[in-house]
């Protein structure tokens, strides 16, 4: 029977890919990617915890909320870079450097 | 049994500041001028209680001196307990009249003020509610509050109406006071954290003069030698004393004339009253250490040295007078760092006779600038010629710093001179090098007084002044009380300072030595 | 044992997507990639006996968001999008964060113990709805107002220009 | 109701001054100058008739005080202390103010400010006349300064001419010096014995205040004696009286040659009980070196009233050496002489260049005596005075001089010079005081036309030269030294004076410090026997005093048949004698470079050490403050990774100069692109992860 | 789940009132005519926010911190105390404010006004409950529900290439860090098997804190540091309110940061006491570095700013840096309200200060430190205003930023914190410069020719018309500061009393 631990440390791996992800890519959606593989990560987190008896059921209650908010950030954020390619007419968010100092 | 006329006196401005807000153009200068008369009228009543006592007696001990107690509960949750507290004593009555007389002049000064005039006087009330404030707070809070209080109108009032550096004036004054109250804060909390009153904290500060009220600065040396130093910054940066001086020329040169009056007369004064008041009282064996001393009196007389030094070589008008404060408030601190009853009576009469003389020279100052809008000393000359009554007060006012006797100047000089040459605690010879040094200044006072009035009262009527008219009646109303109290002061020192002031400082004194 | 290969089956195809997301540069087939992840992820969970877990990510995760990202794609990547490479600096720093994360987060997995007791039975619908119901009654009602709000929002922003306007695409151009 | 009298009389110069500054202008020319001299001849009357009634009535002194201010713990009391010397100098300030101010309406005439002239002429009488009345250190240090500043402003009166201001502007800060050390020698002396009245001091001193530190009461003689210094002109502060002839010449005559410069001499010898013997012989030798230098150089002197003001230099030196030697009542009582005929002598240049029309210059006089027939009269008795012509009031004072000098040398051989000095320059006194006066009445007419306008002045100027001249003539009649018996413990008995001299010597000090009490500083010690100190003195009386009028009137003659050989009979040409001594002539004409030497030391030194206060404080002090924002700003520049292309337009003004900042680091860090974000915040959340791992 | 009683759910009716406003406003928005206006539905949302305000009121709740699961159902996953009752009234209020203010600078369409209320009204419902959340999850969804409609607010103005580019990045951030806070909140339910702060802690405090509940805990500050702006995750903030508008910007300085404030000042008063002390110091310090880091970071970059409303956002920066010290007193409840009064008096300086920055950038056409030139002469009343407003946040006695800064440096200094006090006192002096830019620019220097800067419509230089609702939100702010000074006495009392036992 797999134990606890590969779990934990495909979902670490998730994680560190997540946020290599997102910072290499320019492209907006690209990040959005990224973002998703955070989210598994935790998504699989919880439920493996919860199977594996640490807290029963809440566990995978939890992961199916996290799943629902990652939905509803996917839906803004697409929202926003639809906005964004409106108006630069680019997906390159590195474009978007006018405002700094 | 709060008798309110204290409160009545600080507020009175206040109240000034609303009405000339919404009042229209062309009443502005007359309610401004209304207000600060009936705050004159009104300090005028606090003579009565200080006539009464016989010398003697006065003030059987530093804690009830006091008098016009006024208490009110200002702020007592969560372990503070603040208290709006006012009151006077030898050394905060004279200030208080000081104030009320110099802030009356300058508004009639400022009669000619063109820029927004409403702004002008709004910020020029609030300043003199700050000043009062300053003067008569006894809660160290209170005290702080007032003392920033004071910053914000000085900070428009050099930087909006000034001259051509205005800005950078006014921003280096802000900042170095701002540094200063900075340190002071720490102080405060310091102070209110380490004191119990029966248990309680407290910001009273008569009751921290009073031993044990402050246990852990009895034991730990250091406590109260870094307490002393930090306190000390703050009102050495007001008085000003030798490294931190250099924002009083600029500030001075860039304001214009009324406001240079009032920072020259009375915002120089609180860093010598804040030393009286808070200093030396709460942290006495602090003051008494002899290192703290010479290290004082070292300053003192540089100070002395150093005005005088850069006043000789100036050629603006105004930055001469300025460096001339500047040497006239270093026989202040020198009269304080000594410990000796003459020299406080000398250090606490030349606040006073500084504020007359330096107001009156800064406006003798400005009333040459409105004629010939330049204040550069080789250019003018022969003024004698074209303004013989002008030049007669003029002479009066500069002599009057010079330290002439028989006019203010000389009574506070002598006083710190012959005290401090009595002090002890520098040891058998240290004070008495210091008074030959700080003798030496005489000299030099009259150097760049007699030479600056020379350059520009005497000698041949120069054609470019030909048509400079006389000095007008409204300047004549300004100049003569000032000159009356020279005089006044010069003559009868005795009756028209000393009577009230050298009790308190006695018991001060006493707390210290 | 057949578990453990197929776990290792899947968590393979799991990373290798997100391997090859990082090196690929078009950003169609970073979304392929995406899509073979969640359901390799999903795999898991069944594995795991989460089965609705499971199905919830394959419904919601590959049918909704994955799609939605490939829509995103198509709309913003009319012209060719240019070949976007990272700098030279960011890999190698990017490669030394990722590692030193990755090392600490092994290494304190590995150090903690977990109450190693057996597998939960597998459960059924109902106790997770019952949870649902019981425990997460409170997020329950706070996420459908979320997605209210969310929905509001996306809805706003996606609106199209209003015709009246005319079409205005020349960058900088602004709608007081 | 004596000492009433004498304040009254000392009040109404101040009213005088108090009525014409109000009303000064409006009074007008004549009237002012009639109201000042009435004021001050009313003054001379009641302090004459003071006088008379306290020649009868003869109290020892009397005192009026109230108190005025406490100093510490001491209180100070402002009053007067009228003695017999108080009374003399009183009388002779009044009087020859008097004859000065209405000298003075004459001369003044037509000038423009008028008036204002004779504020500052009663304000200087009230601070004088208080000067001679006051009784504490204090009250004197206060009408100290301000007869200073009357002589400022009639220095500078005519305050067009800039060598007038200068000269104005010198007189006071050289004063001022002066006073300087004056201020440390009160502050010594209230120091150490706690009081300030003289009498409680003399006490105090006497009860051994300065029990154990001897050197200190010398050191407070001297610091007080400096105050004397600066104001007679004497040696190292002489260099501002020549200069002050810059004003009027009645001004010169009442300020620089009768009372303010003679307050020195009268603050010695009020101060006299504590100088100690080593501080009376630094006395002395100040006295010997003024007089023999002022001496020579009035012999080259051209301008009339330069000569006369050194020879005044001179004549102050005499009297600053009768008091170093101990002739107490010597020096005190030529000092009232010398006030008249000098007084006289002033008037009469004062005369001459009034008729000259402001011709100073004594190489275009000559042959005036047809012209100004009493000018030269009133002139030639005050001459022969000066010089010590028998039967004239100065031959009496300065041959008592020379008597107590020779008395002093004879018993302390080894200051033979404080003799030999004073007597040589008696013989150049009435050399260069004839040759002035044969120069100026009586040699041929240099220059044709100052001779042809000359004319005698009115009526109200050569009437009081006609008074002072009769006062020089009687004034010495009558007078005899009193004789000096020794108490014991240092104190003296004087007895047997008679006329002017006489009613000096009353107010002489009854004690003097004694050399044992000096080093011991306590009175206590025992001190020289009785009967050793009488003999001395009668030893004293008879011989020295006939010897120095011996020498005296030798000398006298000498100076004056040299004068006359040099200038009446032309024998010895002056001329070749200028050649023949060049050198030394050049040397005394500018006056041994004095006035150079102070302006090269202290006063470029002040101004150099000024200027470096100046750029100090601007450059170094500001130049901190501002220099620390400065740097930060171009640090905070400097270190910026990309130019902000919009941000940074122009924003290093004054303000931002002033403003430390440190911020542009941190702001570039600010990329505007997301990824850097999220990357610095993976390597915040690595780093924070990594530290708490680690401790784990 | 036994029957649930209204009784129950009184805890719950102000916010149940606050998503039924939501409702109606978007109903009314549907039926009400096309352009119908703007006033009915303004008044709609404010009807609603009073009704919630009134409804917290009733609330009397006893005033422990931490309360046992009581027979409410709401307290599973809020700690319902009277700090919840405060942040309902607070943040409603404000609300009510920012309404006002965005009422009188609306420039936009009226069809886009109900999206705004309703936008507005969905972040504040999730600020109050992240502000008291217990329940991890329920904290990461009211965590959300704060942030969704903030980054739809910053891009709210469509097409406009600024605000667009400031909700992408913003957008992306927060995804970033709301995921990671979400991947710690796994984790932490891993290591102790719950998702309730108080078990959480328990269990942490029995068997001590294993290195992979460190990292837990690290990620939930991440996420949490987010939304407060403080060091290494401030980025977002200048870019996000430079785009924003003034109100908007306003709405995130002040709601956003005060409840994500209160909430990490609640869960780390409940963690860090019971934690062994050596975690507990080095947590501290961290806090500790982090805060003083923000400070300073944010004062130095203010001073290069030109766009007013990137000055106010790392001066809000900044001033997250000082509140945040707060968090370090753990010893009693000093410390907590020390922020709450804090919070309280930053609300009328944020506000006052964005609304004036609004205006001008309304009328003047953008927010550059030069139309600001010369304001002292064109509307001076405006200008002492905004002079008020600066020098409180400065933190010169005669306003009340300096009595709530009094309140803090005592608390830190009273409890050992020295080095803190002298920080902020640092940066106080230090941040005088960039407020004083503005002070200079409005008073000193004069009103040069039409300055060189792209027009968002408007004249620049122009005199500017206040409208009256505008009026009276920034009088009511301005007094407030004075009257907050002068009474400080019971701000701090009103502060004390939500913890006091």
């Amino acid at each position: 029977m797999m134990g606890l631990t590969p779990y934990l440390i495909l979902s670490a791996i998730l994680l560190v890919l997540g946020i290599a992800i997102v910072i290499s890519k320019r492209n907006a959606i690209a990040m959005l990617i990224g973002v998703e593989f955070i989210l598994n990560a935790a998504t699989l987190n919880l439920v493996a915890f919860s199977r594996h008896g640490i807290g029963g059921l809440s566990g995978q209650t939890a992961a199916l909320f996290v799943i629902v908010l990652a939905a509803a950030e996917a839906v803004v954020a697409l929202a926003i870079f639809l906005n964004f390619y409106h108006t630069i007419a680019t997906v390159d968010i590195d474009q978007g450097d006018q405002l700094k100092g | 049994m709060n008798s309110w006329l204290l409160t009545s006196i600080i507020f009175v401005p206040l109240l000034g500041m609303g009405t000339v807000l919404v009042v229209p153009p062309h009443l502005i200068r007359r309610t401004a001028l209304l207000f600060t008369l009936l705050a004159f009228l009104l300090s005028l009543g606090i003579l009565p209680h200080f006539l009464g006592t016989p010398i003697q007696v006065f003030g059987a001990d530093y804690q009830n001196g006091f008098k016009l107690v006024d208490r009110l509960p200002w702020i007592h949750s969560g372990g503070f307990a603040i208290d709006y507290m006012v009151g006077v004593d030898g050394i905060g009555f004279p200030l208080v009249l000081l104030t009320t007389v110099i802030c009356l002049l300058a508004c009639i000064a400022s009669w000619n003020i063109t820029k927004s005039p409403r702004g002008y006087f709004a910020l020029f009330l609030l300043l003199e509610t700050g000043l009062l404030g300053v003067f008569t707070a006894l809660d160290f809070f209170l005290f702080y509050v007032f003392w920033e209080l004071t910053l914000l109108p000085m900070y428009f009032l050099i930087g909006i109406w000034g001259g051509p550096r205005r800005e950078y004036a006014a921003i280096k004054f802000f900042l170095y006071t701002l540094l200063g109250s900075v340190l002071m804060l720490i102080v405060m909390l310091w102070f209110f954290f380490a004191s119990n009153d029966q248990g309680a904290h407290t910001f009273n500060l008569i009751r921290l003069t009073t031993p044990g009220v402050l246990p852990a600065f009895a034991t730990h040396k250091a406590m109260w030698i870094a307490c002393f130093t930090m306190l000390y910054i703050a009102f050495a940066v007001k008085i000003p004393v030798f490294p931190f001086h250099t924002w009083l020329p600029d500030a001075h040169v860039e304001a214009p004339t009324p406001i240079s009056m009032i920072l020259a007369g009375l915002l120089l004064k609180m860093g010598g009253y804040g030393l009286l008041r808070i200093s030396y009282p709460i942290l006495p064996h602090a003051a008494a250490v002899q290192a703290v001393a010479w290290t004082l009196g070292i300053l003192g007389v540089i100070n002395i040295i150093y005005g005088a030094l850069c006043a000789l070589a100036q050629t603006d008008f105004k930055k001469l007078v300025a460096y001339s404060s500047i040497s006239h408030m270093g026989f202040v601190l020198l009269g304080i760092a000594l410990l000796t009853q003459a020299g406080f009576q000398g250090a606490m009469f030349q606040m006073i006779a500084h504020g007359i003389t330096s107001a009156a020279m800064f406006f003798l100052v400005g009333v040459i600038y409105d004629r010939v809008h330049h204040r550069d000393i080789p250019r003018l000359g022969g003024l004698a010629v074209q303004m013989p009554i002008y030049t007669g007060l003029a002479i009066l006012g500069f002599f009057a710093a010079m330290g002439l006797p028989g006019l203010c100047g000389f009574i506070g000089e002598i006083y710190v001179l012959l005290g401090s040459w009595q002090a002890q605690v520098l040891g058998p010879v240290g004070a008495k090098v210091l008074t030959v040094i700080a003798a030496v200044s005489v000299v030099l006072t009259a150097g760049y007084i007699l030479w600056s009035v020379q350059r520009v009262f005497l000698g041949a009527a120069k054609p470019e002044y030909e048509g400079v008219p006389e000095i007008s009646g409204r300047e004549i109303l300004v100049m003569a009380p000032l000159g009356a109290l020279a005089i006044a002061l010069g003559v009868l020192p005795w009756q028209t300072v000393f009577t009230f002031v050298s009790g308190t400082l006695d018991h001060i004194l006493k707390l210290v030595a | 044992m057949l578990e453990a290969v197929i776990f290792f089956l899947l968590a393979g195809l799991a990373v290798a997507a997100g391997v090859a997301i990082l090196l690929s540069t078009s950003i169609v087939r970073m979304a392929y990639w995406l899509i073979t992840m969640l359901i390799a992820v999903g795999g898991l969970y069944f594995l795991l006996g989460a089965y609705f877990v499971g199905v919830i990510q394959i419904l919601v995760y590959v049918g909704g968001v994955a799609v939605l990202l490939v829509f995103g794609v198509m709309l913003t990547s009319r012209q060719l999008a240019p070949k976007l490479r990272p700098g030279r600096g960011e890999v190698v720093w990017l490669a030394l964060v990722g590692f030193v994360l990755l090392e600490a987060l092994t290494l304190s997995i590995l150090h903690t113990r977990w109450q190693q007791n057996a597998m939960a039975p597998a459960n059924s619908v109902g106790e997770i709805g019952r949870s649902l119901l019981g425990e997460f009654l409170g997020p329950f009602e706070l996420v459908s107002v979320l997605l209210l709000v969310a929905m509001l929002g996306a809805a706003y922003l996606a609106r199209p220009k209003v015709p009246t306007q005319g079409p205005q695409h020349a960058k900088g151009t602004t709608v007081p | 109701m004596m000492p009433y009298a004498f304040i009254i009389a000392w009040l109404l110069p101040l009213v005088g001054f108090v009525v014409l500054v109000f009303r000064g202008r409006r009074i007008g020319e004549p009237r002012s100058g009639y109201l000042a001299a009435g004021l001050m001849l009313t003054a001379a009357a009641i302090s004459l008739v003071g006088a008379t009634r306290w020649v009868i009535g003869h109290p020892a002194s009397l005192n009026v005080s109230t108190p005025w201010l406490r100093l510490g713990s001491q209180w100070i009391n402002f009053g007067v202390h009228i003695d017999s010397l108080t009374i003399v100098m009183f009388t002779m300030v009044t009087v020859v103010a008097s004859c000065i101010f209405i000298y003075s309406i004459g001369y003044m005439q037509g000038d423009p400010r008028f008036p204002r002239f004779f504020t500052y002429l009663s304000l200087f009488g009230f601070s004088m006349l208080g000067l001679i009345l006051a009784d504490s250190l204090i009250g004197l240090f206060i009408f100290w300064e301000l007869v200073g500043l009357c002589s400022y402003f009639l220095i500078g009166f005519w305050f067009e001419k800039t060598s007038a201001s200068n000269a104005a502007k010198k007189a006071f800060i050289v004063n001022r010096v002066g006073d300087c050390l004056f201020l440390i020698g009160i502050a010594t002396m209230l120091g150490t014995t706690g009081v300030v009245s003289l009498e409680s001091v003399f006490n105090q001193v006497r009860q051994g205040a300065f029990a154990g530190h001897g050197g200190l009461l010398t050191f407070a003689g001297i610091c007080l004696f400096f105050g004397a210094v600066g104001k007679s002109a004497q040696f190292p502060l002489h260099v501002w009286l020549p200069d002050a002839m810059e004003g009027p010449t009645p001004v010169s005559a009442l300020i620089h040659a009768a009372t303010m410069v003679a307050a020195g001499v009268y603050l010695v010898g009020r101060i006299f009980p504590l100088l100690t013997p080593t501080a009376l012989l630094f006395v002395a030798y100040i006295g010997a070196i003024t007089l023999i230098g002022s001496a020579l150089i009035a012999i080259v002197m051209t301008d009339i009233k330069r000569v006369l003001a050194y020879s005044t230099i001179s004549q102050l030196g005499y009297m600053i050496l009768a008091l170093g030697v101990g002739g107490w009542a010597a020096g005190l009582f030529h000092l009232i002489t010398h006030a008249c005929f000098k007084a006289l002598l002033f008037l009469g240049s004062g005369s001459v260049i009034h008729g000259c029309h402001g011709e100073q210059d004594i190489r275009k006089m000559g042959q005036l005596h047809r012209k100004m027939p009493i000018t030269s009269i009133t002139f030639l008795i005050a001459t022969l005075a000066i010089a010590g012509v028998p039967l004239l009031s100065g031959f009496y004072s300065k041959d008592a001089i020379l008597a107590s000098a020779l008395g002093f040398t004879w018993t302390h051989r080894v200051h033979g010079l404080l003799f030999i000095l004073p007597a040589v320059a008696a013989a150049i006194t009435a050399f260069y005081m004839l040759r002035l006066y044969l120069l100026t009445f009586w040699t041929q007419a240099r220059d044709e036309h100052v001779h042809h306008h000359a004319h005698e002045s009115p009526k109200v100027m050569w009437v009081p030269l006609a008074v002072l001249a009769v006062l020089t003539v009687f004034i010495g009649w009558g007078g005899k030294m009193p004789e000096r018996h020794s108490l014991g413990e240092g104190r003296y008995q004087y007895e047997g004076g008679r006329g002017l001299v006489g009613l000096i010597a009353e107010a002489q000090p009854q004690w003097a410090v004694s050399w044992q009490m000096q080093e011991a500083g306590h009175p206590s010690v025992s001190d020289v026997s009785r009967e050793e100190a009488d003999a001395e003195a009668a030893h004293e009386e008879h011989g020295f005093h006939l010897m120095a009028m011996a020498i005296a009137t030798s000398a006298m003659l000498a100076g004056v048949l040299m004068a006359w050989l040099v200038y009446s009979k032309e024998l010895i040409s002056a001329g070749k004698a200028t050649q023949v001594l060049a050198p030394v002539h050049k040397l005394l004409w500018n006056k041994f470079y004095f006035d150079e030497l102070y302006r090269a030391t202290f006063v470029a030194g002040i101004l150099l050490l000024a200027s470096f206060g100046k750029w100090f404080d601007r450059v170094v002090l500001d130049g901190l403050a501002d220099g620390s924002a400065r740097w930060m700003a171009r640090l905070a520049f400097f270190s910026g990774l990309t130019l902000d292309n919009r941000g940074v337009d122009g924003l290093v003004n004054g303000a931002a100069r002033l403003a430390l900042v440190g911020g542009n680091l941190v702001r570039k860090a600010q990329t505007g692109r997301v990824r850097n974000y999220i990357l610095a915040l993976t390597t915040g959340g690595a780093v924070i992860v990594l530290v708490f791992v680690w401790i784990w | 789940m036994d029957g649930l009683t209204p009784e129950h759910l009184r805890y719950l009716w102000p916010v149940l009132a606050l998503i039924v406003t939501l409702g109606a406003i978007l109903v009314g928005a549907l039926i009400g005519r096309e352009g119908s206006g703007r006033r009915g539905l303004l008044a709609a949302a404010l009807a609603g926010l009073i009704l919630a305000v009134l409804l917290a009121l009733r609330l009397n709740p006893h005033s422990a911190l931490r309360t046992p699961p009581s027979g409410d159902w709401l307290s599973r996953y809020l700690f319902l105390d009277p700090l919840y009752r405060f942040v309902i009234i607070y943040l409603s209020i404000f609300l009510g404010g920012i309404l006002l203010v965005s009422n009188s600078l609306w420039r936009r369409p009226t069809w886009e006004w109900p999206v705004y209320l309703c936008l507005l009204i969905g972040s504040l419902i999730g600020m109050i409950l992240l502000a008291s959340a217990r329940h991890l999850i329920f904290l990461a969804i009211a965590f959300e529900m704060a942030s969704l409609p903030s980054y739809v607010l910053v891009g709210f103005r469509r097409f406009n290439t600024k605000s667009a580019e400031g909700a992408a990045k913003y957008v992306v951030f927060g995804a970033v860090c709301s995921a990671l806070m979400i991947y710690g909140i796994s984790l932490l339910y891993g290591v102790t098997g719950t998702f309730d702060w108080e078990q959480i802690v328990l269990r942490l405090a029995v068997e001590g804190v294993p290195p992979l509940a460190v990292a837990a805990l690290v990620c939930l500050f991440i996420g949490l540091a987010f939304k407060i702006s403080l060091a290494p995750m401030h980025f977002w903030c200048p870019d996000a309110f430079e785009a924003a508008g003034a109100d908007v910007a306003a709405w995130l300085s002040v709601g956003s940061k005060s409840a994500a404030l209160l909430a990490l000042a609640r869960l780390a008063h409940i963690l860090l006491p019971s934690i062994s002390p050596g975690i507990r110091d080095h947590a501290i310090l961290l806090v500790a570095v982090v805060a003083i880091v923000t400070m300073t970071v944010a004062n130095l970059s203010a001073y290069w700013q030109t766009s007013v409303k990137r000055l106010l956002a790392y001066s809000s920066i900044a001033h997250a840096g000082y509140i945040v010290c707060g968090v370090l007193v753990l010893a009693d409840t000093a410390g907590t309200a020390a922020i709450v009064a804090y919070i309280l008096v930053y609300l009328l300086m944020n506000l006052g200060a964005f609304s004036v920055t609004g205006l001008i950038e309304a009328q003047n056409g953008s927010d550059h430190l030069d139309n600001f030139v010369g304001l002292g002469t064109r509307n001076p009343r405006l200008a002492a205003v905004m002079t008020f407003f600066l020098f409180s946040l400065v933190g010169l006695p005669p306003l009340a930023g300096f009595a709530v800064k009094w309140i803090l440096l005592s608390t830190l200094w009273q409890h050992e914190l020295a080095f803190v006090v002298v920080a902020i006192l640092a940066n106080t002096l230090f941040s005088l410069f960039y407020y004083m830019r503005i002070a200079r620019a409005m008073y000193f220097s004069s009103p040069q020719p039409v300055p060189s800067l792209q027009l968002d419509g408007g004249s620049p230089l122009a005199t500017i018309q206040v409208p009256g609702l505008m009026v009276a939100v920034l009088a009511v702010c301005a007094a407030g500061l004075i009257a907050l000074f002068l009474g400080w006495g019971l701000l701090n009392n009103l502060s004390l009393s939500l913890f006091a036992t």
